[in-house]
């Protein structure tokens, strides 16, 4: 069908389809023949095919407001919205601004060829001034680092470590060897995450005492990827991944990780 | 050395591009110098008709090998090739240019169609990038286009980009009243 | 273009040396030319004082900067280096100067995280130095503040630091266990 013959080209989109059909049919883009362009386009549409559901959404946008300026010059001319002017008019600013941009893409294209054919050279630092360390003026370096400044960062860092101190534990004198266990872990990331609540990967690995603690840690976070009960994304603004309750998250503990390692 | 030399040199072990700043610290002289010997070294580059070229992209300057070494040179190198755009990316990338800073949505508006896979391709090829904030609700991105998008459509700067007239302006909506005539019905 | 120029274009975007086989081949041309635009690209670089010149390795051919470039690019490197104080040797620092003797592992402990790169960092910067070493399995280094720690500071010594009063660590301890005993489960 010779109609139908423009179905394999690809638009980019509902204006640059709505362009074509204009040029197609060698009409004015400022007296479209709103009849007859709205029934090409969809036709059109309805010939698409279907699987990219945004791209298709993006082209029936357009139909419906094809078929709303049809409806509105349907109607008698000296109705109350005659103030309103064409009904075509905004699409018709639509269609001039984005022929505008396509143009200028198009412009840009030539630009283009010459561009990509320069060459830029790699870094080529001789070896001495690789190698090279400016002197460190300590003053500059320490900057507003006064004594007090100095103290108080010290008294945050030893705040922290205060904060960290389980005293429940420390009030029966010698501390015993913990046993840490993955399971306990587990149940530990999930209650952080309980009720949808996100959760910072470095917070929490921040939260282990000792070393084997924060390794265990870890791998809860592994295991529990793994079974999908956790999901994770990144948040590259702060070096760091955002935690979550996955889309298979149960209650239960699994049972082979209930014991000690 | 005299001044021109001097550039010359340091931007081709730098690689990268330098800012006039830079230059004119490093080389303990005034930028208004820097700017003159720049002019110098692109008329020396032109007129011996050597193989490198000096690119101007905004405020910075950066060697770069003349296009006519292009063919010679990958026959060469296996070079990683600038990506060539695709029509769709290329127009987003014009609606970025000439109306930055721009967001999504107001590029989505302007193409008809979602456009976020484009920008993000213009993002991935570092045409593009983040230029902050609109102070609007949910505060969307603002994007604009980069240095390398200088390089890469050989421009010095966003001012050197065609023009959009208004005469090209008038041909377009005149091309088309023209056509309706030759049809009328 | 002609070929000294070519040559030039090609060896600034390789980089690394072309051998003359390499380049004859790519521009379709006798090793023989090749090699009289060598010596012609050569004489030119010199005459007009270029801040690039040509590098003859055996039957290679390279591009590099001119010695008299270097001092500049030192000032343009050390700018570009310029070291920074971040949070992490801030802090280091802090516990190396009431602690010392003191070792990584014992900062590491108190900062939660690993504080070996911070360590290095502040030995780099001359502000803390090795200061024996430990007593004890492995004989870990020990870490104490310089005398540019103390000139900085215009302390005379490590005992004139303020201090963190007795009633201040009471403070903390009272404040961490009314915190654990909060969040009991």
């Amino acid at each position: 069908m010779e109609t139908l013959a423009f179905k394999l080209e690809v638009f980019e989109g509902p204006l640059d389809l709505l362009l074509h059909l204009i040029e197609k049919n060698k009409v004015s883009i400022y007296d479209i023949p709103i009849v007859q362009i709205t029934d090409q386009y969809i036709e059109y549409v309805s010939a698409m095919p279907h699987e990219d559901l945004d791209l298709v959404s993006d082209f029936l946008v357009m139909a419906a407001t094809l078929l709303d300026i049809k409806a509105r010059m349907l109607l008698p001319a000296e109705e109350e919205d005659e103030e309103e002017g064409d009904p075509r008019a905004e699409l018709v600013e639509r269609l001039i601004e984005y022929k505008k941009y396509r143009h200028l893409g198009e412009e840009l294209a030539d630009y283009e060829i010459d561009g990509i054919k320069v060459m830029v050279h790699p870094e080529d630092l001789p070896a001495e001034v690789k190698a090279y360390r400016p002197p460190v003026d300590i003053d500059e370096l320490l900057g507003d680092v006064t004594l007090a400044k100095l103290k108080s960062i010290f008294d945050d860092v030893m705040k922290r470590r205060e904060d960290k101190i389980d005293h429940e534990r420390s009030r029966f004198g010698r501390i015993r060897r913990q046993t840490v266990n993955i399971g306990d872990r587990i149940r530990h990331v999930r209650g952080k995450l309980a009720g949808g609540k996100k959760q910072s990967f470095r917070d929490l690995l921040g939260t282990g005492v000792t070393k084997l603690e924060v390794v265990v840690t870890f791998l809860a976070v592994l295991e529990l990827i793994k079974t999908g009960d956790l999901r994770l994304t990144e948040d590259s603004t702060r070096d760091d991944f955002i935690l979550m309750e996955g889309e298979h998250h149960s209650s239960e503990i699994i049972s082979e990780y209930a014991e000690e390692i | 050395m005299k001044l021109d030399g001097m550039i010359e040199g340091i931007l081709f072990a730098m690689g990268s591009s330098v800012s006039k700043k830079e230059l004119a610290e490093a080389l303990d002289v005034q930028e208004k110098e820097i700017e003159e010997a720049a002019d110098a070294l692109e008329a020396r580059l032109a007129s011996e008709e050597s193989g490198i070229t000096l690119l101007r992209l905004d405020d910075r300057l950066q060697l770069g090998s003349r296009k006519e070494c292009y063919d010679a040179l990958i026959k060469l190198a296996s070079h990683a090739r600038k990506p060539v755009l695709t029509n769709a990316v290329r127009e987003t990338l014009a609606i970025i240019a000439y109306k930055q800073p721009v967001t999504k949505a107001e590029i989505a508006k302007i193409r008809g169609v979602n456009s976020d896979h484009a920008v993000n391709r213009l993002v991935e090829y570092r045409l593009v990038t983040e230029a902050g904030r609109l102070e609007a609700p949910g505060r969307p991105i603002l994007f604009g286009t980069t240095e390398e998008f200088l390089r890469h459509f050989a421009l010095s700067s966003t001012d050197d980009l065609p023009d959009i007239s208004a005469e090209k302006l008038a041909e377009f909506t005149e091309e088309a009243e023209a056509e309706s005539t030759e049809v009328e019905v």
